[in-house]
């Protein structure tokens, strides 16, 4: 065997589809901290704008892809995926999403001031929000799908324009500060 | 003029809009200025109810209590005020921006794609050993959980207002042939509670332009307005 | 686009197959001498012996793979996404095709609210779950297969508990009037 590194390169490569921090744990049997710290050198690795692939990390799943740059030249050999407009709605609530997330749906709101159950159930069924938490009982929170990264082509939610100013701007801890907990419309 | 909520998507979008139209910028000053096209915008929409309309009155509510603190900046109390709007509207004008940035990386034709791993023959298919009949049917009524509707909220109507601009002219008028006036008549006998509101606040607005006298004897006692 | 080399990765990586080199130079648009040296370079990336991915040339083609020293591990995960336990989410939408089969995608993912593509990939794969109509060009549906009826010891999916009562249970109905059709993204 190669070491954790390698093997988490060839389950990501063979995967097919995210796959969750947690899920590389137990397929190559080692804990959480090295697990991270092995996605984190193999990030290094195809971190290079010359790089054929990419990897995909959205905080949670990770998916190896091609460099988006490459796009035109990878559309002669496979079908392109279709992904359709968004609604201003929905861009709107994907940005709030990809930002902030992992977000809760009471902070969403407050942010953007209007309810978002209808349309974060848009953005799951177009597979662009991921939901976590609802089976264990939890407050849910959302956050940016690996295939919302991927059409945006970008490799992590910190590669969005101006990332660092929005993602802990005062106005956010402000506003978010004004959540309670006991606000869970469900 | 015809309104339809469904071009924004949602009341800070509205204000965003309002204040763009009016090239101020965004601060408690400019939401008391543009409460009033706030509220015309929701009079002309009251004919269609969409469940979105909640989340606009929340706003129209918060937009009143600003304005009549713009108005009467002595007499409020300055605790219990809640978040404050013009913050949300800056923080969320952020994310409004970036939504756009967000639409071009979506709009271009860069995009990674990704592999799929050609099936391999597998010697044998076993079954998963959670496959089973009870399974499905555990599962199923676990879905039907989820989708059970939540109970219908009590309907309400909304009052059909006017304008704090009508208001303002209507009060006008009848201090113009009387020169004195009892707010319960200004109001009317059949207003309602948004009508009141806007009353009060055309009341507020003239009392500040110096154009009228209030006197009150007591606490929730009928206001006798006077020209000056 | 990236470097010569990187786009002859990006085209390895997606293509799932053996490439000829002049099949890689077309894809490319580039001379045969300056593919051969990319790939050259390529093949030296990807030669530590801690690499997760490795490049299997045999002379003419190429073809890109995981490092043969990890074939036990990625064996082992690929029978466990054939064989092993069904997720949740994955019970659920077997459940759902089962239940309510013939049902499209969009329509399955209305009721579940979420994405399903990937799901029903796996499950088709696992042989649990029939496609059928994607020949036709028409919306393809989905329903559960003979040999998951097999496996549950049934004749057909009228025989699973409770079947009338859930098959078109009113929340059912109701979830999917609520969906505005051009909502549903195919």
């Amino acid at each position: 065997m190669t070491d954790l590194t390698g093997r988490i390169e060839s389950l990501l490569f063979v995967a097919s589809r995210p796959m969750s921090r947690e899920e590389i744990g137990k397929n190559v049997g080692a804990s959480s901290e090295a697990v991270a710290a092995a996605i984190d050198s193999l990030k290094e690795k195809y971190r290079s704008e010359n790089s054929g692939i990419c990897l995909i990390d959205n905080g949670n799943d990770l998916q190896m892809g091609t460099n988006p740059a490459n796009r035109e030249m990878v559309d002669n050999v496979i079908t392109r995926e279709i992904n359709g407009d968004l609604t201003r709605a929905q861009l709107e609530t994907l940005t709030v999403v990809a930002y902030c997330g992992p977000i809760t749906r009471p902070e969403l709101e407050t942010i953007r001031g209007v309810n978002c159950a209808i349309i974060l159930r848009n953005l799951q069924m177009r597979g662009l929000v991921d939901e976590e938490g609802a089976d264990e009982g939890i407050v849910p929170y959302y956050r940016v799908s690996v295939s919302a990264l991927r059409f945006l082509g970008i490799d992590s939610p910190a590669d969005l324009p101006d990332y660092d100013e929005l993602c802990d701007h005062p106005y956010l801890k402000q506003q978010l500060s004004t959540v309670h907990p006991n606000e869970v419309k469900l | 003029m015809k309104f339809n909520l469904e071009n924004f998507t949602g009341p800070l979008d509205l204000l965003i809009s309002l204040i763009e139209e009016e090239k101020m910028s965004i601060g408690e000053i400019t939401l008391s200025k543009i409460t009033e096209q706030y509220l015309a915008y929701l009079d002309e929409v009251e004919e269609v109810l969409p469940d979105e309309l909640a989340d606009f009155l929340v706003v129209a509510a918060r937009l009143i209590y600003l304005k009549s603190k713009t108005l009467l900046p002595r007499l409020l109390p300055e605790e219990d005020d809640g978040p404050d709007l013009a913050v949300q509207l800056k923080l969320y004008k952020l994310f409004f921006d970036a939504s756009k940035k967000v639409n071009r990386l979506w709009l271009s034709d860069e995009s990674a794609s990704v592999r799929i791993e050609p099936a391999r023959v597998v010697a044998s298919v076993i079954p998963p050993a959670n496959f089973t009949a009870e399974e499905l049917r555990k599962s199923f009524r676990h879905l039907l959980q989820k989708l059970q509707p939540p109970k219908p909220i009590p309907e309400t109507t909304i009052d059909k207002t006017v304008s704090m601009k009508e208001k303002i002219d209507s009060i006008r008028k009848f201090l113009a042939t009387a020169g004195r006036v009892n707010f319960s008549k200004v109001v009317g006998d059949l207003a309602g509670k948004t009508d009141i509101i806007i009353s009060f606040l055309a009341l507020l607005e003239l009392f500040k332009q110096k154009a009228l006298t209030l006197d009150q004897k007591k606490v929730f006692g009928d206001i006798i307005i006077k020209k000056i």
